[in-house]
């Protein structure tokens, strides 16, 4: 059955990678009997029994750590960090030993290790809203993955998996499409529209690198990840009756980053709007925004803009939090403030 | 036992365990019937360990908590209806509506904070306690957690750094049988938490986390002993929780009669029945109780929805400093 | 007496504000009887005692959280990390915790900590390498202070220390102008000149969020950090005799960042360079070159060139070491290229 | 005691011991009379505890090691001549000059890596072990680690971990009394690391790291218990470094008495006084091993120098797969 549900879709990911492949293992707090925070490994305990599907400790350190050595060892192994904003306390197995231990041997070994965690705010407060993506990008070794679709999920999921390197899997809360256990969990997923494409039952593979054109358009580019791309669609149809035509590259992978589609996109339009949901200094905006004053500063016509959170932790309140998160009206007013 | 508490502790102690379990009710039934923001975790069940606990300290000793820290907050002395608006978020809140439930906090009555990463306020609770003793104010700290907080490394590392300091510290472990869904048992290597004392060379001690007077006297013991400078103890309170881990999450993990055997034991109907047979505590008195916190907890509701949400760019002022 | 090195300059600071405030103590591993790992706390045990110099286990985490602790409850820590790629064991601590209570409680509270700890690659590979200011620029609710000389040094961390908010405090190895204990670091520090300014033992206080200009010019602007401020005044030198002039600015601190300052010298250049420890993704650089791209964009008369370490982890063999660390040869060429 | 040991270990044992000797005393030359490259962390003194605890490993256990790892390495069975290359950062050195010493690893022989990081190699460990488990491959994961790793939050977790998972793996403390300058007991709340099994439901063994064969005995027993499903040890040697902590730093935190003391316990004059007293070797055996070994170092530096630097630009074909 296709998935029409992010959540479906790397579920589908896992197990067709699970059948195929015994070396992977999957392991995380809670992911067994309750099937994830998220319920995406719902039903593979059952399936692959539990050798291959170990619920933890609360230790995230010594969760990677083990995981970092069961790969040294043989095994690819698929760890589920619950919220992203616990790898905190994985820190340095995630990026002092996965992401340097090829490097530092001199390429006898590979690290194959997936990462999948949640990102992104829904009313939770400071601990438990981030987006991190960025540290990660800034950890060479590492790669970052950031899907806004059930399809690019799914195919994205099976590369990961199929990587022989350490891969950060960022999977953002509002489009898992799937109310969390016992929970009302509001997601966006209910209006999006048709580039939430859904995940094909059969087996495919999506490159590593490649940015996906989810909108084609001539007068701005927006570069949006996750579930930014959905906002980023809304407000390109509210502009679109104004007569602004608007551009939507997902660059799905943030390491590797396809910097050329960006590039192209931004020499049609001259004007660049990067929207993501990390926080705006050293985040995912900077970094695109860098590449491009280095490599196509002649093209822009208009300043680029970010539209990201401001530097601050996220606040409690609703109100705060829609104030701090990106919205279409500021992804609206960004692209006014180009157009200008 | 307990012979050297007076009916006003006593009461007092029914009064608080009372009030969390109406505040967690309550919100449970706020949660149901309205949208209230965010998510919590409940503690109905545990409260004499919160309560138990904090009857030992004075206002400007510190605890640190949990996700599970509404009961910790109301124990330790936090106006309920300042608790009440945080949860839903309002400026009146506690926190001005920043932090909810996660999050709450009340440094006037030195409770640090609840904590959304689980076993943080461990190592926190020992800084705490090295500044209570660096500035010789006599007061002591007391860091709460779960079971499978135990099995974080700043566990380790905070017991282990709270017992070389010598600091006036008391880890409070309390036991509920499970980290989210995970029964403790498949993930921690030792039966009694408390066991693992061993390794910091401090006295460990396990308590029925339903007596809120055993709680009391165990940890009266712990706490002369921080404040007379002999040093760290863990505490292991065996414990249950009643409602499900957060919010409406409806435990699949657990069996009805298990919920059913500790229910038997709650902790507040038989705290009532002692105070009644041992302590003479007449049932009117009892009951005015109930009537008080009741009215507590409908105030706190009215304080809160009455009360102004933030300005939506409240959060600038609070970021630095 | 004056202070001529980075270790004796950071040294005067801490004296004097532990002689001013009781409350400022110091915690971190082996500062006490062994001096620290770069002898910055060399005499303070003697002169302050246990109770104020604290030496502790080998717990980072617990180091921060202690000192978060300690903070909330009155004290005004000063921690070192006895590399900054430790950090990363207390990243919790740090960025969850110490970065984000002051706003998750409403303001009731603030957390005045400083955490001290060095950066840079001197030959110990890539777990001793690293320069992680980035990631501290990217957690909103810390302050990231990085001095190039004595003078700034010894100003900075005795506002550090009088801040209220939890600062990151970070010293390149190589200006340390001190050999490791027993050892023989080779310090840039001897073929330094005019502008490793020594600090003198009077009392004084260097604002944040004010950018220093190490040299004034009308040509280019580079903006560089720590160490690379040094190699961007002998790269400036050299060029001089080509008749390029440089400008070059010093952030002094990351967060707050003196944007005008950068802004200012750019309309006056039109070029920008970027001189930066850290690796180039989601960098120091990268904050910048995103900021000058929407602000003075303009402005600009060619591309923004950023001179960072590319994305590897630091090898050990030092002709590969450095070939990654941005040294002179580097900023020449960025600048003949915007200069081109 | 050893009475199923044959020569042929035995002489082994000495010989990877006085390898690890003589290459520790040859860097500290090296690294005194010429420009070596980056730091080192030398074993000088420890060498039974490395030795003792491999011969009881075949090719495929795995190890994992910590900053002072060269003997971990030798002892594992690495190619001393391609150790001593990495230690000049050639492209002929183990990790191609990528990693120098701190970053030795041998894959070939199961050495997993030393490590930059206190303790990170502990879970590492575990998940080897897991892995050897699960694929059903009968070998079994070795985590050495010092005494100042002990207070990690790792060491907690991943013992842990080891211990409910039941893992084919054994934790091999070398408390050597310093952490850096740091003594143990000051920042150690236990006296003995290895009462910190308790914590843990595991065994906790005590032996004499400068006793080649007590190393030997005692984790023969561990080793055996990890490979038949009886789940991790954690053992703990009392050993002692010579040298400073690292490179040239000369410990001004301890006494040279101290030193001294523990030079009299020289774990490889003792053990050859050994090998001659109780098992019958002829001087001539032992005299022909110090002059194999000390050709073995002389060839490892000829090997070493005489190999070439990697291009500068090599780094960039290890940094993904
Ligand atoms: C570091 C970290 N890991 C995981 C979580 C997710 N989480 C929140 S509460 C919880 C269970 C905690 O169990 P326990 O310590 O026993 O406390 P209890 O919920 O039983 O009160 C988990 C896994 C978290 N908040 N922080
Ligand atoms: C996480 C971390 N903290 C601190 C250091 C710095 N450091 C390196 S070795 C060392 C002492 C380690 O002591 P121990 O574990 O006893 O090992 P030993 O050096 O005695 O072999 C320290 C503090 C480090 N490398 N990693
Ligand atoms: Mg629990
Ligand atoms: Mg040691």
């Amino acid at each position: 059955m296709e998935a029409k549900t992010i959540v479906q879709a790397l579920r589908q990911a896992l197990t067709e990678e699970m059948k195929k492949d015994e070396r992977v293992v999957l392991l995380g707090e809670d992911i067994g009997i309750f099937n994830g925070a998220y319920r995406v490994t719902e039903g593979l305990l059952d399936a692959f029994g539990e050798d291959r599907v170990r619920d933890t400790p609360i230790s995230e350190a010594a969760i990677v750590g083990a995981a970092v050595g069961a790969a040294l060892a043989g095994l690819r192994p698929v760890v589920e960090i619950q919220f992203n904003d616990f790898i905190t306390c994985a820190m340095d197995q995630v990026c002092n030993q996965a992401a340097k231990i090829r490097l530092m041997m001199g390429g006898q070994v590979s690290v194959p290790l997936v990462i999948r965690s949640p990102v992104g705010a829904t009313g939770r407060a400071a601990q438990h809203s981030q987006s991190l993506e960025a540290w990660f990008m800034h950890t060479p070794g590492l790669k970052v993955v950031l899907p806004s679709t059930p399809y690019d999920a799914k195919g994205l999921l099976k590369t990961a998996i199929r990587d022989d390197n350490p891969v950060l899997f960022f999977e953002h809360k509002l489009l898992y499409g799937a109310t969390s256990p016992g929970g009302k969990l509001s997601t966006s997923a209910a209006e999006l529209d048709e580039v939430f494409e859904p995940a094909p039952e059969k087996e495919y593979y999506l490159p590593f690198g490649v940015a996906d054109l989810k909108r084609e358009g001539k007068d701005v580019t927006i570069v949006a990840t996750g579930c930014m791309v959905h906002k980023s669609i809304k407000a390109a149809k509210i502009l679109k009756s104004e007569g602004i035509d608007i551009e939507i590259v997902d660059p799905r992978t943030l390491v590797p980053l396809d910097i050329e589609t960006i590039i192209n996109s931004v020499e049609k339009t001259g004007r660049l709007v990067i929207v993501s949901e990390d926080v705006t200094t050293c985040g995912v905006a900077s970094e695109i925004a860098a590449v491009v004053a280095d490599k196509a500063l002649f093209c822009l016509d208009a300043p680029v803009k970010r539209v990201c959170v401001p530097d601050t932790p996220i606040p409690f309140a609703p109100n705060n939090e829609n104030r701090v998160i990106p919205q279409v009206e500021h992804i609206i007013s960004a692209i006014r403030s180009v157009m200008s | 036992m307990a012979q050297n508490l007076n009916e006003d502790t006593l009461l007092e102690m029914y009064e608080k365990m009372l009030l969390i379990r109406k505040f967690e009710e309550k919100l449970y039934f706020l949660f149901l019937t309205r949208v209230m923001p965010g998510s919590m975790h409940q503690c109905n069940g545990q409260e004499a360990c919160a309560v138990g606990v904090c009857a030992n300290l004075v206002k400007n000793d510190y605890i640190t908590s949990t996700h599970r820290g509404h009961g910790h907050c109301l124990a330790k002395g936090a106006d309920v209806k300042a608790v009440m608006a945080e949860m839903f978020g309002k400026k009146t809140g506690l926190c001005k509506g920043m932090g909810g439930s996660m999050h709450i906090a009340d440094f006037s009555v030195g409770m640090l904070g609840a904590n959304g990463i689980v076993a943080a306020g461990i190592p926190q609770a020992a800084g705490a306690a090295w500044a209570c003793r660096y500035l010789k104010n006599d007061h002591i700290a007391v860091a709460f957690f779960g079971d499978g907080a135990a099995n974080e490394g700043v566990f380790h590392e905070g017991l282990n750094l709270a017992a070389v300091w010598k600091l006036p510290v008391v880890f409070v472990c309390e036991n509920n049988l499970y980290g989210l869904s995970t029964h403790y048992r498949k993930v921690t290597a030792v039966e009694n938490i408390a066991a693992r004392a061993a390794a910091y060379n401090m006295p460990g001690t396990i308590v029925d986390g339903m007596d809120v007077l055993a709680v009391y006297e165990t940890a009266r013991e712990a706490v002369a002993r921080a404040r007379n400078g002999g040093g760290p103890t863990l505490l292991e309170c065996k414990t249950y929780r009643y409602m499900g881990h957060s919010r409406f999450e409806k435990p699949s993990y657990r069996t009805q009669e298990e919920v059913e055997e500790w229910k038997q034991k709650d902790p507040i109907p038989a705290f009532a029945g002692r105070l009644k047979e041992e302590f003479m505590v007449s049932k009117e008195a009892i009951t005015a109780i109930e009537r008080k916190v009741d009215e507590e907890i409908e105030n706190a509701v009215k304080y809160a929805e009455a009360g102004p949400d933030p300005e939506p760019d409240d959060y600038k002022q609070y970021i630095y400093a």
